[in-house]
């Protein structure tokens, strides 16, 4: 119940507000109201800011895209774009079909499913406890199961086929993700124990896990690491980290399922531990190289970002700054030991969201706000590294699983002729940049 | 001394790149172009099939001592032609050239190169 | 009376609770209430949604610069650009001046009228029925104003003078836009007719049919068909699609005037047409091309979008993948059909927005949220087809006459020597990428 | 208390509202009503609201890097924007360690303290009188924070090294832009007297004095003027202005910290000072150039929209045409002014935001809202002219300050080496634009 | 064997490209170049007209047989001149060229032009 | 008349250009190209230091009469080489030309460089 009680604290205010003025006059007056016991009223600020915050994630879409596609070569930039754009068509339609029955229905054990969801036929008029038409939920949440997958494409970018790619998005979003959201969020057995505000766990661990499964199972770009493999526009990935830091506004804040005090705490975590982040990427790198550079300040804000993620409505702002500090810190380790490894996480998934990921997770337990109904920090503990646990092995069987049974039948991984003239060209006929042909 | 210009697919660059450092020839000059010549290859616009009137080609410039023309021209030829030869490989031209200047030294002539 | 319905029914809730509330208080106690009897309260939380709105809408010009700037030659994209940017400009202003009052002003018979609207000079604590201070209804409209005409710019995209075009703009927008949505929105003959929900017929087939009309008068531009004009930067085209997604969400959502179930319903169609449009887009592609373009794709997501606009209120999420499937097949075909007939209607304005917008609008009778008082299907088909042929009509012949007067006196097409050498260039004295000269 | 003002205006409708609803059941059934009297109750439209208002002007950062980003050359595309993202990160932590504390806490003379605000550890769970959190009001004027050095940094664009840009922003922030806002905003000495909306006085009047006298003391790019320096991406930079378009309506409509009637008021002067802004000084360009230039249209959004900034809760639709055309003939002028005095204010930071500001905060005392309670025109026309002259006065003495020293410590100035060599190169090792080269 | 590189003003790429093709020259390679030359173009900003020192140009290589280089020269010339000719039409170069190589099939000398 | 073709840090390319001016050489043609050679440039991504392929060059392009090939030749050296000589500095090729066409005017040969 974790997804579930900020909401119920956030719009404690006005619920309890309006059903004491009611219980009074009710009492007072003694007129029945029938209509107010059926269904909760509609708040329009908490609306307002939920429709707003599922606008500001789906930015992240188009911002992820930019982000990944100005850091791969000139050729592959379509192609990579693309990747975030399909994920959006595919889940977009997947999650309203089957995805938020499978995620939010009732549990049927493996996963939830409730037939009034499928194809969201029976819940047009629904209004949730938080005074937030259903729709709403379903559509903020919705953009959560659109980034995940997009998320991954940046650990096998620039040499899969489009075919695998979209059979991979198909199959990891129904096998994958909506399973695991399902058991944190959505009244499943981790549900109530590991605290993951706004999907440390659920998205950005079992992407990073899965990015790193697939990297290493479809094996490195050719030519990697010998040949060096500069962005081709740094420029739009620092716009794109620009939108990806406005649109997490929506995706923490919004998590609150509410417009009141933990929407305001998520807000100013996030926005604290994304500057400390950055802060700390380029301090490292002025010590370590001699130089701040823009990608390693962007990376800073997506590790503070990531880190923050599933503790954005429980820490305070002091734990902002430190969780931000330790995102950047053991992400940049991450990012170094990958390259002595040498394994290709193209956009580093792994090191970024992965250990971000975790180090939120598990960091979290030690800078929660004070709470009484809080448990001991040692069972807390337990139940973050559960919660972090079962994300990695999950989606790291399953992926691995799915990345094999796609290569055997469809073929995911480009052949070398075809991944040397890029996938610009080779699979969509296209050219990103018709700007530097005279045209 | 000569000056080698070759026009080769964008694709083999990496190719040709490696076969030129095999022979030996480490130092060459590379710019993006286009190429207008048969047109053959395909690209899509909105549902339409076009055969654009130029295509990206890149641009490989070689200055060379007369005994290392040969040994490039065949690594080239090998690195950049397509399984079976197609439409669009490219070409390498051969021109004179009478001096050549290293900027960091002042050396000149095949010294330089 | 169509447009004002969904706000009536979304704001239902809030604006009856309040009003139950009083009467049951003032029932009991016997207070007069005078204040409430002379203007609505504001509603902080539709407010809030609307001004939101407002800027998604907004985001859709830079958004709409970007898409149909990457999509012409090198030579034209700042030209391109302007005249997204120009329409702000010219109906930014024309609209506070006179726009609002001819629009939504008291019927004088073609159009409306109110002195009060007239330098927005009498509304400046207004608040409306909805909760929303006027002025935000004014403004959530006035970009709607905004957008029309710069949609439009794309048929006759790469060859027109800019005098020419700000002409066009002013006239199009003062003799086409103003009284279409009065006639179908304000007040006019055609309000509680047609259902429009956010403007299917008043924004995107009256903007296709004037960009047909115009690329027909103007000519095709030089070289076309026989020379491929290739995009100049289809990622910039990516970027923008992304961000005409958001703001979309705006501009379908926030046409609910509301911040509750019809704004719920509207966000819900709208995401899920899109996503169907772009799924479907890439499917035709692959069968018919066997290659998945992400031109083609964003297309697919514009079908979908504007198919749906119509629509967003009024029907529930079966109906959007229908219609988004329908908006992206008909556009397809309509593209394809260009290719054929040789007319230059550059960047397909007649292609997505007219024919995805009558699509919608027909298409949206067979999906309608079942509705006790909804007339027949067959009256409501009538009604549909009533108000597109209205729309097709009307835009036509006056944009054919506005386009002829320009041509005529101030020029229109640029003189083919000019159009060789790009409007960048002539036109603004400008390169858009100085990047790819040595600076 | 002019900041203050426009908040409890907005919010009286709902406030008083409820509370007129509660006085008349507590009167009518006489039960106390304790827990209303301790804090006030959130409203979640308002606070939807402001959220959504910060998410916006946060955009306006990467929209700044781009609009800035896109005027430099190509060499110095990447340490430009990151002057922007710097910002961000350095800022988003200092204005929440000491930051709100040294502006909002109560004063302590130069600037104000709070020992509550240090780290915002005690405002966990404060509401203000607006109905939102505090955490909401310390993110919104926290962004405001972070704009202000970056819009600075324009005016030295091209040419200074990192590290002293860090210490600039840092000792900037803290001794100028802090004490600056206690003044006005904050409860300081000239809280209540100068109208400043929005920060035309705090922000951009102190940022453009402070570019140009870092302008002047860094003297001018090497081969500035006979060199000409050609925006990289013009096209960049369009997309950039959009952004801040958008950015600038949570900007302005938000510093009414409400959801009301005088946020209407706001948002509307704004979008049409921009649209008459951008007009003008097209127009000029027209009759001045015979050519109207992108640059010259967003210039003229730019100098719409600084103009209206201090102005915008506080004048009608009128005055919001006639201020944003002075805004762009005075700035227009203030450019070509440069150019004859040779100085090197690269991308006009003291002619657009500087005088743009100054043009709005004086202008604005003839266009105000009637209103019973203002002062004469004279007395407020001398408050607004104090209001520039201290702003004016103290940014200008601080900034020279400030730069002076860090010359000589760490080093402002880049050496002509390297500034010729560029700072991506030299201060970031990166390259904006892989893809002018093969990769 | 010559080689021929003509800078011309990018606005008359289309017209040259087509000029020569009237001409049966098929093959070419283009490519973006920056001219310094007398500079009289203007561009603008912020209210102020420069004189750009560098301006965009097209660089058209053109690998020729002998007998070809006459016809190539005047359809340049006639295709890339301005009505009157004008400072900034662009300059033709005409250098020799001692081998072709095409990279499809490996002939060389005039065939493989 | 000699067609020289320099290849150079695009840091040094004002000063080339000042440098080719002050020896009244005034007609130039400059594209971005890329240098592949020793590499000794470093750039960062993640943390990482690269040593990339290929390194952003200028390439300039003079026609010249004979007698201005020696001074253009000084002109490029001096102002093109870092303080004391750094790898990376570049090349200056020198090729034999045998026409040049004004296209303006339709001049040829010196008169037309
Ligand atoms: N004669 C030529 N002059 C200049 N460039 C040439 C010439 N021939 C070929 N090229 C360049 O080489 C590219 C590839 O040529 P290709 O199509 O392989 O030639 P072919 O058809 O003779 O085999 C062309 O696109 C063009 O850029
Ligand atoms: N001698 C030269 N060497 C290299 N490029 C040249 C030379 N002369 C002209 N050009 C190129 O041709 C372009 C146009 O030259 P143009 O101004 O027409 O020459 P002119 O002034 O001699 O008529 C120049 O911008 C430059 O790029
Ligand atoms: N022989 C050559 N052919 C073509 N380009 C060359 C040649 N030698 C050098 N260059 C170009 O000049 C650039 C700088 O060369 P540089 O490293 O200074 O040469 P060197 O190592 O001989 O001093 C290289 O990156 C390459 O672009």
């Amino acid at each position: 119940m974790q997804r579930l009680q900020p909401q119920s604290l956030a719009t404690r205010s006005t619920a309890s507000r309006l059903g004491w003025l009611l219980a009074l006059i009710t009492a007072a007056i003694a007129i029945p109201a029938p209509a107010f016991a059926q269904q909760p009223e509609i708040d329009t600020g908490t609306t307002a800011w939920m429709i707003t915050s599922t606008a500001l994630v789906l930015l992240m879409v188009p911002g992820l895209a930019m982000f990944y596609g100005g850091l791969v070569r000139t050729r592959n930039v379509i192609g990579t774009m693309m990747h975030c754009f399909t994920a959006m068509a595919i889940v977009g339609v997947l999650w309203a079909v089957v995805g938020y029955s499978m995620t939010f229905g009732d549990s049927i054990g493996f996963v939830g499913w409730n037939s009034d969801f499928f194809m969201l036929q029976g819940i047009d008029e629904t209004v949730r406890e938080s005074g937030i038409p259903e729709y709403v939920f379903v559509m903020f949440q919705g953009k959560f199961a659109i980034i995940t997958p997009a998320l991954i494409a940046g650990a096998f970018a620039e040499r899969v086929r489009f075919r695998g790619y979209c059979a991979f998005v198909l199959l990891w979003t129904t096998l994958v993700y909506f399973p695991l959201a399902h058991w944190i969020w959505g009244g499943g057995f981790l549900t109530g124990r590991a605290i993951d505000f706004a999907g440390g766990t659920v998205i950005h661990i079992s992407a990073g896990v899965a990015g790193l499964v697939s990297a290493l199972y479809l094996g490195a770009r050719r030519g990697y690491p010998q040949t060096a493999m500069h962005p081709n526009n740094l420029v739009m990935t620092l716009m794109g980290a620009g939108l990806l830091w406005v649109g997490w506004f929506g995706f923490n804040a919004g998590s609150s399922e509410a417009s009141g005090l933990v929407t305001a705490q998520a807000l100013t975590v996030t926005q604290i531990s994304a500057a400390a982040g950055a802060l700390t990427w380029i301090a490292i790198e002025g010590v370590h190289l001699k130089k701040a550079t823009s990608l390693g300040l962007v990376s800073g804000i997506l590790a503070g970002l990531v880190a923050i993620t599933p503790a954005a409505g429980d820490v305070l702002p002091y734990g902002a700054i430190v969780l931000g500090m330790l995102g950047s810190i053991f992400c940049y380790g991450a990012v170094l030991i990958k390259a002595k490894l040498g394994y290709d996480d193209t956009l580093d998934v792994f090191g970024i969201h992965g250990v971000g990921g975790i180090v939120g997770a598990i960091g979290l337990t030690f800078f929660l706000r004070p709470s009484p109904d809080r448990p001991s920090i040692g069972t807390q503990l337990w139940h973050q590294v559960e919660g972090v646990l079962v994300s990695i092995g999950y989606s790291a069987v399953v992926t691995l699983i799915l990345i094999i049974l796609i290569e055997k039948t469809l073929g995911f991984r480009m052949p070398p002729a075809e991944e040397n003239a890029g996938m610009d060209h080779v699979l969509h006929g296209e050219e990103g940049y018709g700007l530097l042909n005279p045209n | 001394m000569k000056m080698i210009v070759a026009i080769i697919q964008p694709e083999k660059l990496e190719d040709v790149r490696k076969a030129l450092i095999d022979a030996e020839i480490f130092r060459l000059t590379i710019s993006r172009a286009s190429g207008h010549g048969k047109p053959v290859d395909e690209s899509l616009y909105r549902g339409q099939v076009f055969k654009p009137n130029l295509q990206p080609k890149m641009r490989i410039e070689i200055a060379l001592n007369d005994h290392f023309v040969e040994p490039a021209i065949q690594a080239i030829l090998e690195a950049a032609r397509k399984s079976d030869g197609a439409i669009g490989d490219g070409k390498i031209f051969v021109m004179p050239m009478e001096d050549c200047i290293r900027i960091r030294t002042g050396e000149r002539g095949g010294e330089a190169i």
